[in-house]
Protein backbone atom coordinates (compact mmCIF):
# COMPACT_ATOMS: atom_id res chain seq x y z
CA UNK A 1 0.00 0.00 0.00
CA UNK A 2 0.53 3.63 -0.77
CA UNK A 3 1.22 6.66 2.29
CA UNK A 4 1.75 9.93 1.79
CA UNK A 5 4.10 11.44 4.40
CA UNK A 6 4.64 14.75 4.92
CA UNK A 7 6.62 16.92 8.08
CA UNK A 8 6.11 20.27 9.11
CA UNK A 9 7.83 23.51 10.09
CA UNK A 10 11.04 22.81 12.24
CA UNK A 11 10.56 18.93 11.63
CA UNK A 12 10.38 19.59 8.01
CA UNK A 13 13.93 21.30 8.23
CA UNK A 14 15.20 18.45 10.09
CA UNK A 15 14.24 15.68 7.96
CA UNK A 16 15.49 18.04 4.85
CA UNK A 17 12.10 17.49 3.26
CA UNK A 18 8.45 18.34 3.41
CA UNK A 19 7.06 15.15 1.61
CA UNK A 20 7.79 11.53 1.18
CA UNK A 21 5.72 9.06 -0.62
CA UNK A 22 5.96 5.43 1.35
CA UNK A 23 5.76 1.98 -0.17
CA UNK A 24 4.16 -0.28 2.41
CA UNK A 25 4.02 -4.61 2.27
CA UNK A 26 1.80 -4.98 5.45
CA UNK A 27 -0.81 -3.17 7.75
CA UNK A 28 1.09 -0.41 9.70
CA UNK A 29 0.24 1.99 12.81
CA UNK A 30 1.64 5.88 12.38
CA UNK A 31 4.62 5.14 14.72
CA UNK A 32 5.42 2.77 11.83
CA UNK A 33 5.31 5.00 9.48
CA UNK A 34 7.75 7.45 10.93
CA UNK A 35 10.24 4.70 11.50
CA UNK A 36 9.83 3.14 8.09
CA UNK A 37 9.91 7.08 6.27
CA UNK A 38 12.60 8.70 8.89
CA UNK A 39 14.30 5.37 10.12
CA UNK A 40 15.44 8.03 13.71
CA UNK A 41 13.91 7.59 16.67
CA UNK A 42 10.58 9.70 17.54
CA UNK A 43 11.26 13.45 19.03
CA UNK A 44 8.68 12.69 22.39
CA UNK A 45 6.76 16.24 21.51
CA UNK A 46 5.93 15.25 17.76
CA UNK A 47 1.95 15.95 16.81
CA UNK A 48 0.53 13.00 13.96
CA UNK A 49 -2.50 13.64 11.83
CA UNK A 50 -4.01 11.03 9.50
CA UNK A 51 -5.99 12.09 6.42
CA UNK A 52 -5.99 15.91 8.16
CA UNK A 53 -7.32 14.59 11.50
CA UNK A 54 -4.91 14.11 14.73
CA UNK A 55 -4.26 10.82 15.15
CA UNK A 56 -2.48 8.65 17.88
CA UNK A 57 1.40 6.86 17.19
CA UNK A 58 -1.01 3.63 17.70
CA UNK A 59 -3.77 4.26 14.49
CA UNK A 60 -3.74 1.91 11.88
CA UNK A 61 -2.64 3.70 8.50
CA UNK A 62 -4.90 2.39 5.32
CA UNK A 63 -3.95 2.26 1.37
CA UNK A 64 -4.21 5.76 0.32
CA UNK A 65 -3.39 7.80 3.93
CA UNK A 66 -1.59 10.78 4.15
CA UNK A 67 0.10 10.72 7.19
CA UNK A 68 1.69 14.21 8.90
CA UNK A 69 4.13 14.81 11.29
CA UNK A 70 4.55 18.43 13.27
CA UNK A 71 6.15 19.87 16.29
CA UNK A 72 3.80 21.53 19.13
CA UNK A 73 1.80 24.31 17.50
CA UNK A 74 2.35 27.67 17.86
CA UNK A 75 -0.14 29.79 15.89
CA UNK A 76 -3.07 32.78 17.43
CA UNK B 1 -20.31 31.26 10.34
CA UNK B 2 -16.39 31.36 8.49
CA UNK B 3 -12.77 30.70 8.67
CA UNK B 4 -10.44 32.41 6.84
CA UNK B 5 -7.05 31.69 6.26
CA UNK B 6 -5.06 35.20 4.59
CA UNK B 7 -1.93 35.16 3.01
CA UNK B 8 -2.24 38.93 2.99
CA UNK B 9 -2.13 41.63 6.03
CA UNK B 10 -5.60 42.44 6.48
CA UNK B 11 -7.61 45.57 8.69
CA UNK B 12 -9.32 43.52 11.83
CA UNK B 13 -12.17 46.09 12.09
CA UNK B 14 -12.80 46.29 8.17
CA UNK B 15 -13.15 42.25 7.91
CA UNK B 16 -15.58 42.76 11.06
CA UNK B 17 -17.75 44.82 9.96
CA UNK B 18 -18.06 43.76 6.40
CA UNK B 19 -18.42 39.70 8.51
CA UNK B 20 -21.03 41.38 10.60
CA UNK B 21 -23.09 43.44 8.24
CA UNK B 22 -23.85 40.16 5.93
CA UNK B 23 -24.71 38.64 8.98
CA UNK B 24 -27.44 41.03 10.66
CA UNK B 25 -30.51 40.35 8.94
CA UNK B 26 -30.65 37.09 10.34
CA UNK B 27 -29.05 37.04 13.50
CA UNK B 28 -30.66 38.57 16.38
CA UNK B 29 -27.29 39.28 18.45
CA UNK B 30 -27.01 41.36 21.61
CA UNK B 31 -23.56 40.23 22.68
CA UNK B 32 -19.87 40.10 20.75
CA UNK B 33 -16.87 38.66 21.80
CA UNK B 34 -13.62 39.74 19.81
CA UNK B 35 -9.95 38.51 20.40
CA UNK B 36 -6.87 40.13 18.25
CA UNK B 37 -4.18 38.55 18.35
CA UNK B 38 -1.06 41.19 16.94
CA UNK B 39 2.52 40.79 16.20
CA UNK B 40 4.92 42.38 18.27
CA UNK B 41 8.50 43.31 17.47
CA UNK B 42 10.22 41.83 20.18
CA UNK B 43 9.46 37.79 21.89
CA UNK B 44 11.48 35.83 24.68
CA UNK B 45 14.28 38.01 24.80
CA UNK B 46 15.06 39.02 21.54
CA UNK B 47 13.96 41.83 18.85
CA UNK B 48 12.12 40.14 16.23
CA UNK B 49 11.77 41.81 12.76
CA UNK B 50 9.55 39.65 10.84
CA UNK B 51 7.96 36.54 11.34
CA UNK B 52 6.50 33.37 8.72
CA UNK B 53 3.95 31.18 9.86
CA UNK B 54 3.19 28.33 8.13
CA UNK B 55 0.78 26.24 8.29
CA UNK B 56 -1.47 22.94 6.87
CA UNK B 57 -3.27 24.06 3.84
CA UNK B 58 -6.90 21.78 4.72
CA UNK B 59 -5.92 20.24 7.51
CA UNK B 60 -6.25 23.64 9.30
CA UNK B 61 -9.26 24.89 7.99
CA UNK B 62 -11.02 21.79 9.01
CA UNK B 63 -9.67 21.73 12.52
CA UNK B 64 -10.83 25.24 12.57
CA UNK B 65 -14.12 24.49 11.78
CA UNK B 66 -14.23 21.61 13.98
CA UNK B 67 -13.57 23.75 16.88
CA UNK B 68 -16.25 26.25 16.51
CA UNK B 69 -18.17 23.32 15.98
CA UNK B 70 -17.19 22.29 19.47
CA UNK B 71 -18.10 26.20 20.87
CA UNK B 72 -21.41 25.33 19.06
CA UNK B 73 -21.64 22.36 21.18
CA UNK B 74 -20.91 23.85 24.75
CA UNK B 75 -22.28 27.73 24.45
CA UNK B 76 -25.67 29.41 22.78
CA UNK B 77 -23.65 30.64 20.13
CA UNK B 78 -25.11 32.56 16.74
CA UNK B 79 -22.69 32.96 14.68
CA UNK B 80 -18.15 32.87 15.02
CA UNK B 81 -15.48 34.10 12.42
CA UNK B 82 -12.09 33.41 12.59
CA UNK B 83 -9.60 35.00 10.27
CA UNK B 84 -5.66 34.07 11.06
CA UNK B 85 -2.84 34.65 9.14
CA UNK B 86 -0.38 32.91 7.34
CA UNK B 87 3.07 33.67 5.26
CA UNK B 88 5.21 36.67 5.95
CA UNK B 89 3.91 39.01 8.89
CA UNK B 90 5.43 42.46 10.28
CA UNK B 91 5.20 43.61 13.70
CA UNK B 92 1.95 45.74 14.14
CA UNK B 93 0.03 43.45 11.95
CA UNK B 94 -2.87 41.18 12.97
CA UNK B 95 -1.90 37.64 13.53
CA UNK B 96 -5.28 36.10 14.59
CA UNK B 97 -9.17 37.45 14.82
CA UNK B 98 -11.67 35.58 16.44
CA UNK B 99 -14.90 36.80 17.16
CA UNK B 100 -18.22 35.00 18.52
CA UNK B 101 -21.65 36.68 18.46
CA UNK B 102 -24.83 35.22 20.97
CA UNK B 103 -27.82 36.20 22.55
CA UNK B 104 -26.00 37.08 25.66
CA UNK B 105 -22.57 37.99 26.86
CA UNK B 106 -21.28 34.91 29.04
CA UNK B 107 -22.09 32.53 26.03
CA UNK B 108 -19.75 35.33 23.76
CA UNK B 109 -17.40 35.50 26.19
CA UNK B 110 -16.56 32.06 27.07
CA UNK B 111 -17.01 30.84 23.19
CA UNK B 112 -14.44 33.12 22.34
CA UNK B 113 -11.73 32.20 24.93
CA UNK B 114 -12.23 28.75 24.38
CA UNK B 115 -11.62 29.32 20.38
CA UNK B 116 -8.71 30.83 21.10
CA UNK B 117 -7.42 28.56 23.66
CA UNK B 118 -8.54 25.62 21.28
CA UNK B 119 -6.79 26.97 18.32
CA UNK B 120 -3.67 28.06 20.27
CA UNK B 121 -2.94 24.25 21.14
CA UNK B 122 -4.40 22.61 18.35
CA UNK B 123 -4.65 24.27 15.10
CA UNK B 124 -1.52 23.97 12.81
CA UNK B 125 0.23 26.83 12.12
CA UNK B 126 3.70 27.05 13.33
CA UNK B 127 5.47 30.99 13.50
CA UNK B 128 9.19 30.78 12.29
CA UNK B 129 10.74 34.80 13.78
CA UNK B 130 13.37 36.24 11.82
CA UNK B 131 15.60 37.74 14.65
CA UNK B 132 16.60 41.65 14.17
CA UNK B 133 20.29 40.08 14.33
CA UNK B 134 19.49 37.96 10.84
CA UNK B 135 19.12 34.50 12.55
CA UNK B 136 15.37 32.77 12.10
CA UNK B 137 14.21 30.16 15.15
CA UNK B 138 10.88 28.29 14.95
CA UNK B 139 8.77 29.25 18.28
CA UNK B 140 8.87 26.26 20.69
CA UNK B 141 5.78 26.65 22.01
CA UNK B 142 2.27 28.29 23.09
CA UNK B 143 1.72 29.51 26.43
CA UNK B 144 -1.28 28.73 28.18
CA UNK B 145 -3.49 31.33 28.18
CA UNK B 146 -5.04 30.71 31.29
CA UNK B 147 -2.04 31.35 33.21
CA UNK B 148 -0.17 34.85 33.47
CA UNK B 149 3.39 35.60 31.63
CA UNK C 1 -7.11 54.95 28.83
CA UNK C 2 -10.77 56.71 27.41
CA UNK C 3 -14.44 56.53 28.86
CA UNK C 4 -16.79 57.67 26.40
CA UNK C 5 -20.71 58.63 27.32
CA UNK C 6 -22.13 59.18 23.89
CA UNK C 7 -25.48 60.26 23.05
CA UNK C 8 -25.51 59.43 18.61
CA UNK C 9 -25.11 56.29 17.29
CA UNK C 10 -21.69 55.25 16.56
CA UNK C 11 -20.05 52.31 14.70
CA UNK C 12 -18.09 50.71 17.02
CA UNK C 13 -15.43 49.24 14.21
CA UNK C 14 -14.64 52.80 13.46
CA UNK C 15 -14.24 53.97 16.76
CA UNK C 16 -12.27 50.99 17.88
CA UNK C 17 -10.24 51.68 14.70
CA UNK C 18 -9.58 55.41 15.41
CA UNK C 19 -8.93 54.51 19.07
CA UNK C 20 -5.97 51.81 18.67
CA UNK C 21 -4.82 54.05 15.74
CA UNK C 22 -3.53 56.69 18.61
CA UNK C 23 -2.23 54.14 21.17
CA UNK C 24 0.00 52.36 18.27
CA UNK C 25 3.21 54.41 18.45
CA UNK C 26 3.42 53.61 22.40
CA UNK C 27 2.06 50.60 23.17
CA UNK C 28 3.60 47.39 22.16
CA UNK C 29 0.59 45.27 22.81
CA UNK C 30 -0.02 41.33 21.73
CA UNK C 31 -3.67 40.90 22.70
CA UNK C 32 -6.88 42.76 22.44
CA UNK C 33 -9.96 41.71 23.68
CA UNK C 34 -13.29 43.53 23.33
CA UNK C 35 -17.06 43.22 23.82
CA UNK C 36 -19.56 44.88 22.37
CA UNK C 37 -23.33 45.11 23.36
CA UNK C 38 -25.92 45.19 20.96
CA UNK C 39 -29.71 46.65 21.03
CA UNK C 40 -31.91 43.38 20.55
CA UNK C 41 -35.83 44.32 19.27
CA UNK C 42 -37.05 41.93 22.01
CA UNK C 43 -36.35 41.22 25.85
CA UNK C 44 -37.90 39.36 28.43
CA UNK C 45 -40.80 38.37 26.16
CA UNK C 46 -41.56 41.45 24.04
CA UNK C 47 -41.07 43.22 21.29
CA UNK C 48 -38.81 46.19 21.88
CA UNK C 49 -39.38 49.21 19.60
CA UNK C 50 -36.84 51.22 21.29
CA UNK C 51 -34.62 52.15 24.57
CA UNK C 52 -33.82 55.36 26.35
CA UNK C 53 -30.73 55.11 28.67
CA UNK C 54 -30.20 57.44 31.49
CA UNK C 55 -27.50 58.11 33.44
CA UNK C 56 -25.98 59.80 36.60
CA UNK C 57 -23.79 62.59 34.29
CA UNK C 58 -20.56 63.38 36.47
CA UNK C 59 -21.10 59.49 38.33
CA UNK C 60 -21.45 57.65 35.62
CA UNK C 61 -18.12 58.46 34.12
CA UNK C 62 -16.31 58.54 37.69
CA UNK C 63 -17.70 54.88 38.36
CA UNK C 64 -16.20 53.77 34.83
CA UNK C 65 -12.74 55.31 35.35
CA UNK C 66 -13.05 53.58 39.03
CA UNK C 67 -13.45 49.70 36.85
CA UNK C 68 -10.42 50.37 34.65
CA UNK C 69 -8.57 51.07 37.46
CA UNK C 70 -9.91 48.38 39.41
CA UNK C 71 -8.76 45.86 36.39
CA UNK C 72 -5.48 47.38 35.98
CA UNK C 73 -4.56 46.93 39.66
CA UNK C 74 -5.76 42.98 38.87
CA UNK C 75 -4.34 42.47 35.89
CA UNK C 76 -1.27 43.64 33.46
CA UNK C 77 -3.00 45.56 30.88
CA UNK C 78 -1.17 48.51 28.34
CA UNK C 79 -4.85 50.37 27.79
CA UNK C 80 -8.43 49.92 27.72
CA UNK C 81 -11.52 51.69 25.83
CA UNK C 82 -15.09 52.15 27.09
CA UNK C 83 -17.85 53.77 24.77
CA UNK C 84 -21.20 53.59 26.07
CA UNK C 85 -24.55 54.94 24.71
CA UNK C 86 -27.26 57.43 26.69
CA UNK C 87 -30.57 58.69 25.03
CA UNK C 88 -32.73 57.37 22.69
CA UNK C 89 -31.26 54.17 21.03
CA UNK C 90 -32.92 52.07 18.06
CA UNK C 91 -32.52 48.25 17.39
CA UNK C 92 -29.20 47.10 16.28
CA UNK C 93 -27.13 49.86 17.40
CA UNK C 94 -24.22 49.51 19.45
CA UNK C 95 -25.15 49.88 23.65
CA UNK C 96 -21.44 49.22 24.97
CA UNK C 97 -18.38 48.83 23.64
CA UNK C 98 -15.24 47.45 25.92
CA UNK C 99 -11.61 47.19 24.66
CA UNK C 100 -8.94 46.21 26.70
CA UNK C 101 -4.85 45.97 25.13
CA UNK C 102 -2.47 43.94 26.89
CA UNK C 103 0.80 41.76 26.11
CA UNK C 104 -0.69 38.55 26.80
CA UNK C 105 -4.01 36.98 25.90
CA UNK C 106 -5.22 35.97 29.44
CA UNK C 107 -4.55 39.30 30.86
CA UNK C 108 -6.82 40.95 28.33
CA UNK C 109 -9.41 38.51 28.62
CA UNK C 110 -9.71 39.00 31.54
CA UNK C 111 -9.65 42.18 32.37
CA UNK C 112 -12.29 42.65 29.58
CA UNK C 113 -14.52 40.56 31.30
CA UNK C 114 -14.15 42.04 34.43
CA UNK C 115 -14.42 45.24 33.17
CA UNK C 116 -17.92 44.40 31.06
CA UNK C 117 -18.99 42.41 34.54
CA UNK C 118 -18.43 45.43 36.69
CA UNK C 119 -19.91 47.75 34.30
CA UNK C 120 -23.04 45.65 34.24
CA UNK C 121 -23.66 45.76 38.26
CA UNK C 122 -21.98 48.94 39.04
CA UNK C 123 -22.24 51.76 36.55
CA UNK C 124 -25.48 54.24 36.83
CA UNK C 125 -27.06 53.56 33.70
CA UNK C 126 -30.93 52.51 33.27
CA UNK C 127 -32.75 51.02 30.64
CA UNK C 128 -36.32 52.13 30.01
CA UNK C 129 -38.10 50.18 26.74
CA UNK C 130 -40.30 51.09 24.78
CA UNK C 131 -42.43 48.18 23.81
CA UNK C 132 -43.73 47.31 20.18
CA UNK C 133 -46.89 47.84 22.08
CA UNK C 134 -46.71 51.53 23.12
CA UNK C 135 -46.42 50.82 26.82
CA UNK C 136 -43.02 51.81 28.24
CA UNK C 137 -41.33 49.84 31.14
CA UNK C 138 -38.36 50.45 33.42
CA UNK C 139 -35.53 47.10 33.11
CA UNK C 140 -35.61 45.82 36.58
CA UNK C 141 -32.14 44.35 36.77
CA UNK C 142 -29.45 42.88 35.00
CA UNK C 143 -28.68 39.34 35.00
CA UNK C 144 -24.94 37.82 35.67
CA UNK C 145 -22.83 37.61 32.96
CA UNK C 146 -21.55 34.03 34.42
CA UNK C 147 -24.68 32.08 34.69
CA UNK C 148 -26.51 31.15 31.45
CA UNK C 149 -29.64 32.63 30.39
CA UNK D 1 -26.70 72.66 56.54
CA UNK D 2 -28.16 72.15 52.90
CA UNK D 3 -27.68 69.03 50.97
CA UNK D 4 -28.79 68.46 47.16
CA UNK D 5 -31.01 65.18 46.18
CA UNK D 6 -30.94 63.48 43.00
CA UNK D 7 -33.55 60.49 42.20
CA UNK D 8 -33.15 58.86 39.17
CA UNK D 9 -34.38 56.39 36.70
CA UNK D 10 -37.74 54.64 38.06
CA UNK D 11 -37.65 56.25 41.33
CA UNK D 12 -37.59 59.90 39.80
CA UNK D 13 -40.55 58.80 38.84
CA UNK D 14 -41.82 57.28 41.76
CA UNK D 15 -41.19 60.52 43.09
CA UNK D 16 -42.47 62.91 41.09
CA UNK D 17 -39.06 64.68 41.23
CA UNK D 18 -35.17 64.56 40.00
CA UNK D 19 -34.39 66.61 42.57
CA UNK D 20 -34.76 68.57 45.75
CA UNK D 21 -32.48 70.86 47.70
CA UNK D 22 -32.74 69.64 51.75
CA UNK D 23 -32.24 72.24 54.82
CA UNK D 24 -31.05 70.48 57.92
CA UNK D 25 -30.19 71.28 61.53
CA UNK D 26 -28.02 68.18 62.78
CA UNK D 27 -26.07 66.08 61.22
CA UNK D 28 -27.32 63.11 59.50
CA UNK D 29 -27.12 59.96 57.79
CA UNK D 30 -28.15 58.81 54.43
CA UNK D 31 -30.61 56.98 55.67
CA UNK D 32 -31.53 60.20 57.42
CA UNK D 33 -31.97 62.31 54.15
CA UNK D 34 -33.83 59.89 52.27
CA UNK D 35 -36.42 59.93 55.44
CA UNK D 36 -36.29 63.98 55.56
CA UNK D 37 -36.71 64.29 51.80
CA UNK D 38 -39.47 61.71 51.23
CA UNK D 39 -41.36 60.67 54.23
CA UNK D 40 -41.72 57.40 52.84
CA UNK D 41 -40.19 53.62 53.57
CA UNK D 42 -37.31 52.87 51.69
CA UNK D 43 -37.54 50.01 49.28
CA UNK D 44 -35.38 47.48 49.83
CA UNK D 45 -33.32 47.86 46.57
CA UNK D 46 -32.25 51.56 46.39
CA UNK D 47 -28.44 52.64 46.11
CA UNK D 48 -27.45 55.38 47.27
CA UNK D 49 -24.26 58.13 46.92
CA UNK D 50 -22.78 60.72 47.73
CA UNK D 51 -20.60 63.02 46.07
CA UNK D 52 -20.93 60.40 43.44
CA UNK D 53 -19.23 57.69 45.20
CA UNK D 54 -21.46 54.79 46.21
CA UNK D 55 -22.50 55.27 50.07
CA UNK D 56 -23.79 52.76 52.91
CA UNK D 57 -27.09 53.89 54.40
CA UNK D 58 -25.52 54.86 57.68
CA UNK D 59 -22.61 57.21 56.22
CA UNK D 60 -22.60 60.22 57.26
CA UNK D 61 -23.80 63.44 54.88
CA UNK D 62 -22.01 66.50 55.20
CA UNK D 63 -22.68 70.60 53.98
CA UNK D 64 -22.74 70.87 50.25
CA UNK D 65 -23.31 67.12 49.75
CA UNK D 66 -25.19 65.49 46.56
CA UNK D 67 -26.83 62.59 48.00
CA UNK D 68 -28.11 60.55 45.17
CA UNK D 69 -30.70 57.50 45.31
CA UNK D 70 -31.64 55.14 42.47
CA UNK D 71 -32.76 51.56 41.30
CA UNK D 72 -30.13 48.89 40.44
CA UNK D 73 -28.20 49.78 37.36
CA UNK D 74 -28.77 47.92 34.25
CA UNK D 75 -26.44 49.59 31.78
CA UNK D 76 -24.31 47.67 29.17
Amino acid sequence: MSIKVRYFASLGERMGRSESNLELAQAMTVADVWYHDTSQIMPNNVLAAVNMEYAGLADEVNDGDEVAFFPPVTGG
Amino acid sequence: MKVSICSQAFNPWQALQDYQQDLKPDVQFGATSIFIGTMRDYNDGARVSSMTLEYYPGMTEKQLEKIIAQAGQQWQILDAYISHRVGKIQPDETIVLVAVWAAHRGDAFDACRFIMEALKSTAPFWKNEKLASGETRWVASNSGGYQKG
